[in-house]
């Protein structure tokens, strides 16, 4: 008979859905999760996150390389040694030439984080100035007979697997055009290649014909042959489709008014898993009133980080929390100094401290504007925390804005943003990732509409100690944990943000599908779900 | 000018129209009483207001108005038209009796076709094939005058002049040969030349398909060279009636020497000023208990402004509709003397 | 009766070769954008004490040449001389001085007056806006002006705190002949000022008029269609046809023996109320209608409707030429 | 008439041009709208961003970024969205344009025939009760706001009473191709025109009663009737077909501007992929090349739809004609 | 007409006479009455807020708690089903004292945010029209008077501005001005100031209020008595002034209820499209947008800012109706198909 649907079964039609396309295609460009778990089924880099499920996501493997490479050189150079055989799509077998174009072509496009990721290959900084002309020589070295690519580093870099296995760093033919391919797909090596994409209907994904496993934890063969991600339908109707079997999977979060009938009606289609990633109000330590350590203290203290669950879906679907790195991480030492009763766990708002420090402050009575984004968790969020900072004894007023353009208004130093809604999700599980990028004084730009560093936090002593748990990361892992944890409690105490919580993923697939897999790095592993 | 019958073709008794509004109750039309044989036309004078529309209309039930109270009889043809439904109606309307209105320019439909109106009312009184509505139609307006009638058959009605559109008018009226023809002031809005000229197409017409007219206007003159009888109306009652002769000869009712009085003369000596009715009509919402023209007269007395007079002959005896006839007071020896008095001391 | 002899030195005003054109029709229209000859080559003079009178059917022009004369519409060309001063081209601002002594009553009494204002305000409004001899009027002064006026028209001082719409046509048409006397015109144009009235009431205006002239000594230029009204105004009459005058002269004179046929015509069509007495005047009805003056025919305008016109007509334009006793006519072949 | 025709060619270029302009300046002034931060992607190097500005061209004059964005949609159309790279505009546009044109057409089918029942039974049966439930009824057709009504009618035949015969036949939100199933086009459309076309319904039939009331007090209707044509004859033949300019002259504008992107609310709120819902979006993410297309778009139908207007209003109303 | 003039001194002027004749429209009073129990409702709002409900409107409340029936609840309750997921808030309880209508997801009372909504709404709609109508006065006499190249220019302006589909120029706008307010010179309004939609609706609005002036001053400048104010050499501000406002003014005022209805619906599809009033403020639109996301759950937050709105605006229409047949019964008002 036919295989239940708990049995693996190869073939089928899966069909994942989504309010709307991600943008360009262009692996080397796109910065999505959305299309980063898409990616990670079509193409590959030389090492990969092991296709595990949740925190075992974070291992790295060996990819398009045969093994991960021993450090030379004072962990300045890696030789990657290329496994043989393998196809692009189009049949072109993949070769070391293919893997320094990919890497000089993330310049050429000026992929987003060609700056921040891999600025410290040798010869980068030349191809950051003139993208155009870039040959990253010196920097990764192909040898084709030999069949081996050596990456030089300026500097040793514990990070640097984890950054060749973002898709920003997969590997594409060698003649792939210098610029974004927008909505072309390029060939891939992964087991399924993308057959068309349309930004507003569909992206349509088939069963590469050129695939061979070679690795099941990088690249493992996939069940169903086809996939088609349909885009347009709003996150209400893609429930009720799903809910019908016409549908198996969606993108979006669940819309909040449905998920009292989910979780009684379909709890076996629902997936809960937690992630690495923290809700978080920016607070611009700038500026007046948040230029005072204890108004910054005061806004940590006064939020009810219970209510924000709430608003979030409750404590099913997001764990409070007090500090920057989130539970699965290296260096994550449970730490809530802004509660009632401090120590490691947050349990209660305390409202008259957090007034007797406003007070302190001397900032009672400013003029504060808390900016929030046009969704309805922004915008829930943006409410309550607007009545907070009004109980605190601020003037505060709200300011809603699109999607798209909230985070980039709030990035803008020029705009003066005291104190605003965000979100981080990591891109690599390295504490580097949350600590480094969004507290160093390297992430503030003066007077730029991408400075990350939205607290605008430069602390000298901050700073020293996050080289120094870098650079012991790269030989020492677990004494740069220990760092990264008196690190994580030092940002805390500064509180140029105030953290809320880490958010749990809710995924609602149909009956008819299974092998459900939650990748802490990819999150739904599309490819290793199986349809009846 | 064939002899008129004797027998009314349309008789009118009593005729009251009265509209219920914000001020209480209107009447513009008070006890109008007349007779139209076949042939004959009558003309209606009066100023503006004096009710001569509303009358006209209310023959055929054409106010369209839900306060009005239309009471009285009128006979066609010994048949009652009053009470009659919009249906009943339907056949007396356009086919035995026709209308011609004030204003050429807003009479006719503006988005069809002139000769489309004309056949539209062929067809509906008659069973004409389409063509031979049409031969009828261009015929017609051959008759009024227009020149070439197959082209302006195929006009809009914004295309034709104020005078064509008149004769497109009496041309619609007189498709059905009606046995009545009532114009509400046809030539107001012309110029003098194009008066003449449908004035002179009413009567010529009158002649070829023998249709008796009922002439309102307010030009005394336009009734003096038109009609064969003549009603004048105040503050909608009649005022005086008679032959035409009679009535510009011997007016025996002070408004109408008034009226007659108040038109500088066209030829002879110029008087230094005219011979004005002095004041203003009355407005129909609160009408003088006795004689409605009283305030203006200048030969009124006591007796006037109390008793209203009622239309009477010169002879005793009961009143012969097509005698001559005022509605005053004044004994019939004192009119004469009465008048000079009137028209010369305002001279002075 | 006024002085009406030429022989006084200088015309009150003076049209020389006036016209006016206006652009009509939507650019979109089958027809596009037309030119309307409303007035074609006017001339003639006012003179001081006598009443001009201007008689024409409708549309041949009459409103306009009344509305160029006081200068409410710009002129195309030609001349306009009051009081022996050009004022064909002055601005509005220099116009404004002569306002008082130049003034125009119009045709439909209700829609001359702006319906939102009281009957004493409207009449007041030349007062408050022109300065007296002594500088500007007090309000004291311009209340006791505005009843003298509301007295000399005929109104009672109690109406002068209605409305417009609560007075009948004739009343309104007093309003605004007191508005324009209020400054002690020397010329009145009057643009049909009676065509709106009942004869009974028309009668009362033009008596009005008449004693007007004799107590003030105003002069007028008095347009009507209506041929008897303007015999009993008028010392003068002019006719117009489609925008060019066609005869002019002393009023007895020209009607009792009319030198043009459209004048001729027009006489004869007036229907007089009068069915036996004296044998009336043989009628000339006309054929047609008149032309648009959109496209008027050429040579002589009237052609297409003269019954004695010629192949001369059809081509050459007549002028106004001269005849005896001060009249003038523009036409090939006069009738006498 | 053809220097006619050019003027208003002209004028029409006029006004587009001004509406590009102004959504130009409108967007550069928002803050936050330049797309290079977005573009180049969060935690940017100052580099990377300043290449992309570069490559963008949002660094060249405001004149130029102008010209640069003109030419690309109307000279070569290569015109392609800032948010979804690579993706062009114009057959966005076009692939938005049969559903808007189905939901627009579909709704004023449903509008012009109820309107026009509704003025006639209403001016037939003036001052009794069935022309003022009609006018109430039209008057609060006016006051609904279309995407309330549309939610509450999504709340019902989605949910509510979904699964009661009435209207378990209703589809799930959403645009199915007349191509890929004529009846499940057809079945998804029909709230969404019923419930656009009550706003237009409800004035369309409250002006046509005005209109067919206003002409019954005309002379030529006086006429009619003396003529002896019966009542429904004297409606129809003429206060109706008199009546109807003011209606086509509505419509036209009406039509012109709900093609052009004006049912906006509407397909937001029924999940109909058209170019309203094109425009919405592109706006939410502040997508300029998306933005000035459909602006443009739009603008060019309310333009056209004038012009149009003054056209047929010659062409049913002979006075105007040749006037 | 004849008039029978009555003896006397001073009679009621036109005004007078309008207004008597809408004292004499039944629907009128019945739109009357709507609108002022409507606006007394809303002028109430912190009575009711504070003395009978207790509810804060403006405040979260999505941890608190409500006594009702004698139980003790959560305002918003947590599901307990299944996974446990999901949250739900209060119903309506139909008891003025507490929820009569229910809470919204942030634990607010839908009542006393409904009555202080209405305020909102109201006064943009008000800011508007009075925006609108001055502007589009000024310009469309300023345009209609003096023609020719002023003419030219405004109107070329006005129809850009008619041309631009108004929902997208009013979110263009909004999205401009939503993030630092409004700062041109000494004019500063706010991002979170009710007056920046109001400024907003009143520009894009302003052809329709400029277009039938500009017409209507156009014939007025033809008109007879105009001419006869030349004539007497009235100075040319003074004839705007009595000749030309007087008479634009009852077009003005009859677009009065019907711009405020106009208005009130753009107001609140613009707040639907979350880009209208700000939050924590409310208005009819930005209950209707949060009651969405509990469209299926808690209609009430939805339904009732709605009804709302039909009832409030279809009193404004009815209103509008029986002023222009008091006032000027040739006045049109273009309601162009924008709020689909
Ligand atoms: N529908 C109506 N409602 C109220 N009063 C009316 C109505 N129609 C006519 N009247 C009144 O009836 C009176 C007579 O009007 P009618 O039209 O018959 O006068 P007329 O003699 O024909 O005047 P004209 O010469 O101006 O045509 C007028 O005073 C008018 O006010
Ligand atoms: N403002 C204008 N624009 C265009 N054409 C005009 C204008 N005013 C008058 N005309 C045209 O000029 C011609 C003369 O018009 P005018 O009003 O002067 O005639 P009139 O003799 O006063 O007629 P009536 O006796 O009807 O008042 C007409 O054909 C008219 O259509
Ligand atoms: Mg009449
Ligand atoms: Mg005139």
């Amino acid at each position: 008979g036919s295989p239940g649907p708990n049995d693996p079964h190869r073939g089928g039609k899966l069909r994942l859905m989504s309010t709307a396309g991600a943008g360009t295609i262009d692996p080397h460009i796109n910065y999505t999760l959305q299309f980063a778990q898409i990616f990670q089924g079509v193409y590959d880099g030389l090492v990969a996150f092991k296709k595990a499920p949740d925190a075992q996501a974070f291992t790295i493997v060996p990819d398009l390389a045969e093994a991960l490479p021993a450090p030379e050189n004072g962990g300045k150079r890696y030789v990657f040694k290329l496994r043989r055989g393998i196809k692009f799509s189009d049949g072109r077998e993949l070769t070391a030439n293919d893997v320094a174009a990919s890497f000089r072509r993330i310049f050429k496009v000026s992929g987003p984080t060609a700056g921040s990721f891999y600025n410290g290959i040798v010869g980068a900084d030349a191809c950051l100035k003139t993208p155009a002309s870039c040959t990253l020589a010196g920097g990764v070295v192909a040898d084709a007979k030999a069949g081996t690519v050596t990456l030089n580093l300026v500097a040793p870099d514990a990070e640097i697997f984890y950054k060749l296995a973002v898709p920003h760093a997969f590997i594409v033919p060698a003649d792939a055009p210098a610029k974004d391919v927008g909505v072309n797909p390029l060939p891939g090596t992964g087991a399924y290649k993308i057959v068309s994409y349309d930004p507003k209907k569909q992206l349509k994904l088939l069963r590469n014909p050129q695939f061979k496993p070679w690795s099941d934890e990088a690249q493992p063969d996939g069940y169903v042959d086809e996939v088609d991600y349909d885009f347009g339908l709003n996150d209400e109707d893609q429930v009720t489709a799903i809910a019908n079997g016409q549908g198996d999977w969606m993108f979006n979060p669940l819309p909040a008014d449905r998920l009292g009938e989910l979780s009684s009606k379909y709890a076996k289609q629902l997936h809960v898993s937690p992630l690495t990633a923290m809700f978080y109000l920016p607070m611009n330590t700038r500026i007046a009133p948040f230029n005072n350590l204890q108004a910054r203290q005061a806004v940590n203290l006064a939020i009810d980080r219970n209510a924000l669950v709430k608003i979030y879906g409750g404590s099913n679907l997001a764990t409070a929390s007090c500090q920057v790195l989130p539970p699965q991480f290296a260096g994550y030492e449970a730490y809530c100094p802004y509660t009632k009763n401090p120590g490691s766990k947050w349990t209660a708002p305390d409202l008259a401290r957090a007034k007797d420090l406003v007070k302190a402050s001397g900032t009672a009575g400013q003029k504060v504007t808390l900016l929030t984004e046009d969704t309805a968790v922004g915008k829930q969020i943006g409410t309550y925390v607007l009545s907070v900072l009004n109980d605190l004894g601020y003037q505060a007023s709200l300011k809603v804005l699109a999607l798209g353009v909230e985070f980039t208004y709030i990035q803008n130093t020029q705009n003066k943003v005291q104190i605003s809604y965000s979100n981080w999700y990591q891109d690599y599980p390295a504490p580097s990732n949350f600590l480094n990028v969004l507290f160093s004084c390297g992430s503030f730009h003066e007077g730029s509409d991408a400075s990350i560093n939205i607290s605008g936090l430069c602390d000298k002593g901050l700073d020293a100690d996050l080289n120094k748990a870098m650079s012991v990361g790269v030989t020492d892992p677990a004494a740069a944990a220990k760092l990264w944890a008196a690190i994580d409690r030092k940002v805390t105490d500064l509180a140029p943000v105030a953290v809320m919580f880490n958010p749990k993923q809710l995924d609602f697939v149909s009956k008819r599908v299974g092998g459900y897999q939650f990748s802490g790095q990819f999150y739904f592993l599309w490819n290793q779900a199986w349809v009846r | 000018m064939p002899e008129p019958s004797l027998e009314p073709l349309l008789s009118v008794r009593d005729l009251r129209v009265s509209f219920r509004s914000a001020q209480g109750r209107v009447r513009a039309v008070d006890g109008v009483s007349f007779e139209l044989s076949a042939g004959e036309i009558l003309g209606v004078v009066g100023e503006s207001g004096s009710g001569k529309s509303v009358t006209l209309m209310s023959l055929l039930g054409l106010i369209d108005n839900p306060n009005v109270e239309i009471e009285g009889s009128v006979r066609f043809r010994g048949r009652e038209l009053i009470g009659l439904s919009a249906g009943e109606l339907q056949s007396v309307r356009g086919r035995e009796i026709a209308y011609v209105f004030q204003d050429p320019m807003t009479a006719l439909t503006p988005v069809w076709r002139v000769g489309w109106q004309i056949v539209e009312q062929l067809r509906a009184h008659t069973d004409l094939s389409q063509a031979a509505a049409r031969a009828r139609a261009i015929e017609l307006l051959a008759a009024v005058g227009m020149p070439s009638p197959a082209q302006q058959f195929e006009r809009y009605p914004h295309e034709l002049s104020g005078g064509m559109r008149q004769r497109a008018v009496i041309a619609m009226a007189l498709s059905c040969n009606p046995a009545v023809l009532i114009a509400d002031e046809p030539t107001t809005a012309l110029d003098v030349t194009v008066q003449a000229q449908i004035l002179g197409l009413i009567h010529r017409l009158r002649e070829q398909f023998g249709s008796a007219v009922l002439l309102v206007t307010h030009d005394m003159g336009v009734v003096a060279e038109t009609a064969d009888r003549v009603m004048v109306m105040y503050a909608g009652r009649v005022v005086e009636q008679g032959s035409a002769a009679e009535l510009f000869d011997t007016p025996w009712h002070p408004y109408t020497w008034g009226l007659l009085g108040s038109i500088p003369p066209l030829d002879g000596p110029r008087p230094r000023r005219l011979p004005a009715i002095a004041g203003l009509p009355p407005a129909l919402s609160a009408l003088p208990p006795g004689c409605a023209f009283a305030p203006r007269c200048a030969a009124a007395h006591a007796a006037c402004t109390q008793q209203r007079p009622l239309l009477q002959a010169g002879a005793p005896g009961p009143l012969a509709p097509r005698a001559h006839a005022a509605a005053c007071l004044l004994p019939a020896d004192e009119r004469a003397p009465a008048r000079e008095r009137c028209t010369s001391s305002l001279d002075a | 009766m006024p002085d009406t002899s030429p022989a006084a030195a200088v015309p009150l005003l003076e049209a020389l070769h006036l016209r006016k054109q206006f652009s009509v029709g939507s650019a979109l229209s089958r027809a596009g954008r037309q030119t309307v000859q409303a007035v074609d080559d006017v001339s003639f003079q006012v003179w001081p004490g006598e009443t001009l009178g201007l008689v024409g059917e409708s549309g041949c022009g009459k409103s306009t040449l009344a509305r160029c004369l006081v200068r409410l519409h710009g002129i195309t060309a030609g001349a306009l001389r009051f009081e022996g001063r050009d004022i064909t081209h002055l601005g509005s601002a220099a116009l404004r001085p002569l306002r008082p002594r130049l003034q125009m009553v119009f045709q439909d009494p209700s829609t001359s007056l702006n319906p939102r204002r009281r009957v004493g305000d409207l009449i007041a409004e030349p007062l408050r806006v022109h300065p007296g001899p002594q500088g500007s009027r007090s309000a004291g002064e311009v209340q006791a002006r505005v009843r003298e006026l509301a007295e000399l028209v005929g109104l009672r001082p109690e109406q002068l705190q209605r409305f417009p719409h609560e007075f009948s046509g004739g009343q309104r048409q007093r309003i605004g002949i007191a508005r324009a006397l209020a400054l002690n015109p020397r010329l009145v144009v009057a643009d049909e000022p009676v065509s709106a009235l009942d004869v009974s009431v028309q009668a009362q205006v033009i008596n009005l008029l008449a004693d007007l002239q004799e107590r003030l000594g105003l002069t007028y230029l008095f347009i009507a269609h209506d041929l008897s009204v303007v015999r009993q105004v008028s010392s003068r009459t002019a006719v117009m046809y489609l925008g060019s005058i066609v005869e002019i002269g002393p009023t007895d004179a020209l009607y009792a023996q009319p030198a043009h046929p459209y004048t001729a015509a027009l006489i004869s069509s007036v229907p007089v109320p009068r069915v036996s007495g004296a044998a009336r005047r043989p009628r000339i009805l006309l054929q047609g209608d008149p032309p648009s003056p959109l496209n008027p025919p050429p040579g002589c305008r009237f052609h297409p409707r003269c019954p004695a016109a010629t192949e001369r007509c059809r081509t050459e334009r007549p002028m106004l030429q001269g005849l005896s006793g001060g009249r003038q006519v523009a036409c090939h072949f006069p009738l006498n | 008439m053809t220097l006619a025709i050019l003027r208003r060619l002209g004028q029409m270029l006029f006004v587009m041009a001004g509406i590009s302009i102004l959504t130009f300046a409108i967007f550069f002034a928002t803050p936050g709208a330049d797309p290079s931060a977005r573009i180049a992607g969060r935690n940017a190097s100052p580099e990377t961003l300043a290449a992309v500005r570069h490559d963008f061209g949002f660094d060249q004059p405001m004149a130029v970024q102008y010209g640069l964005l003109m030419k690309r949609l109307f000279i070569t159309g290569e015109l392609t969205s800032f948010v979804n790279r690579g993706e062009q505009v114009l057959p966005e546009i076009a692939a938005a344009m049969p559903v808007t044109l189905s939901l627009v057409g579909g709704a004023a089918l449903l509008w012009l025939l109820g309107s026009v029942l509704m003025g006639l039974v209403a001016a037939a049966h003036r001052g009794r009760w069935p022309d003022k439930l009609l006018m109430v009824l039209g008057l609060v057709g006016i006051s609904m706001p279309v995407y309330w009504l549309g939610s509450v009618v999504n709340l019902v035949t989605q949910s509510r009473w979904h699964d009661t015969w009435l209207f378990s036949w209703v589809p799930p939100l959403g645009y199915v191709p007349f191509s890929q199933s004529p009846l499940g086009w057809l079945l998804c459309l029909v709230f969404p025109c019923l419930t656009l076309s009550v706003l237009y319904m409800g004035l369309y039939g409250r002006v046509l009663r005005a209109a067919l009331i206003e002409a019954g007090q005309e002379d030529y209707i006086r006429t009619a009737r003396a003529k002896g044509l019966s009542p429904r004859r004297v409606l129809l033949a003429h206060a109706l077909r008199t009546s109807l300019i003011s209606v086509v002259t509505l419509f036209g504008l009406d039509f012109g501007a709900l093609v052009g992107g004006g049912a906006l609310l509407t397909e937001v709120v029924f999940g109909l992929p058209g170019i309203g819902k094109l425009t919405y979006d592109s706006l939410q993410t502040l997508d300029l090349p998306v933005i000035m297309a459909t602006v443009m778009y739009a603008s060019f139908f309310v333009v056209a739809a004038n012009a149009l207007v003054d056209v047929a209003y010659a062409f049913i109303d002979p006075r105007v004609r040749d006037a | 007409m004849q008039a029978d003039v009555p003896a006397g001194g001073m009679t009621p002027g036109l005004w007078r006479v309008a207004l008597a004749r809408l004292l004499a429209d039944r629907s009128a009073l019945v739109a009357g009455a709507l609108l002022l129990l409507v606006l007394l409702a809303c002028a109430a709002a912190p009575l009711y807020a504070e003395r009978m409900a207790h509810a804060d409107p403006f405040r979260s409340n999505i941890s608190g708690q409500v006594m009702l029936d004698g139980q003790l609840r959560d305002v918003i309750e947590a599901s307990t089903e299944g996974l446990g997921l999901g949250q739900t808030p209060i119903g309506p309880t139909w008891q003025p004292s507490a929820y009569l209508l229910g809470a919204d997801n942030q634990g607010r009372d839908v009542a006393a945010r409904l009555l202080y909504g209405g305020r909102a709404s109201l006064l943009i709609a008000c800011g508007a029209t009075l925006l609108s109508l001055s502007l589009g006065a000024l310009l469309g006499i300023v345009a209609g008077y003096f023609g020719g190249v002023v003419d030219w220019l405004l109107s070329r302006v006005l129809d850009v501005l008619w041309a631009f589909p108004v929902y997208l120029l009013a979110i263009s706008l909004s999205i401009v001005t939503i993030g630092s307010g409004l700062h041109l010179g000494p004019l500063r309004i706010e991002a979170d100031s009710l007056w920046l939609p109001a400024l907003i609706i009143g520009l894009v609005y302003l052809p329709y209020v400029a277009r039938p002036v500009r017409a209507q001053a156009l014939a007025l400048r033809r008109s007879d008595f105009v001419h006869a104010a030349i004539g007497l050499g009235v100075p040319t501000h003074r004839i705007l002034r009595v000749d030309i406002l007087p008479n634009v003014a009852t077009t003005l005022i009859v677009f009065v209820p019907l711009m405020m209805a106009l208005n009130m619906l753009t107001e609140s599809a613009l707040s639907f499209l979350s880009i209208g009033v700000q939050a924590p403020n409310a208005s009819w639109g930005t209950i209707i947008q949060d009651g969405l996301s509990l469209l299926y759950t808690r209609p009430m937050v939805a339904l009732a800012p709605g009804v709302a709105i039909v009832i409030t605006v279809v009193a404004l229409n009815l209103l509008g109706d029986a002023l222009r047949d008091a006032l000027d019964p040739r006045a049109t008002f273009r309601v162009k198909g924008g709020g689909a």
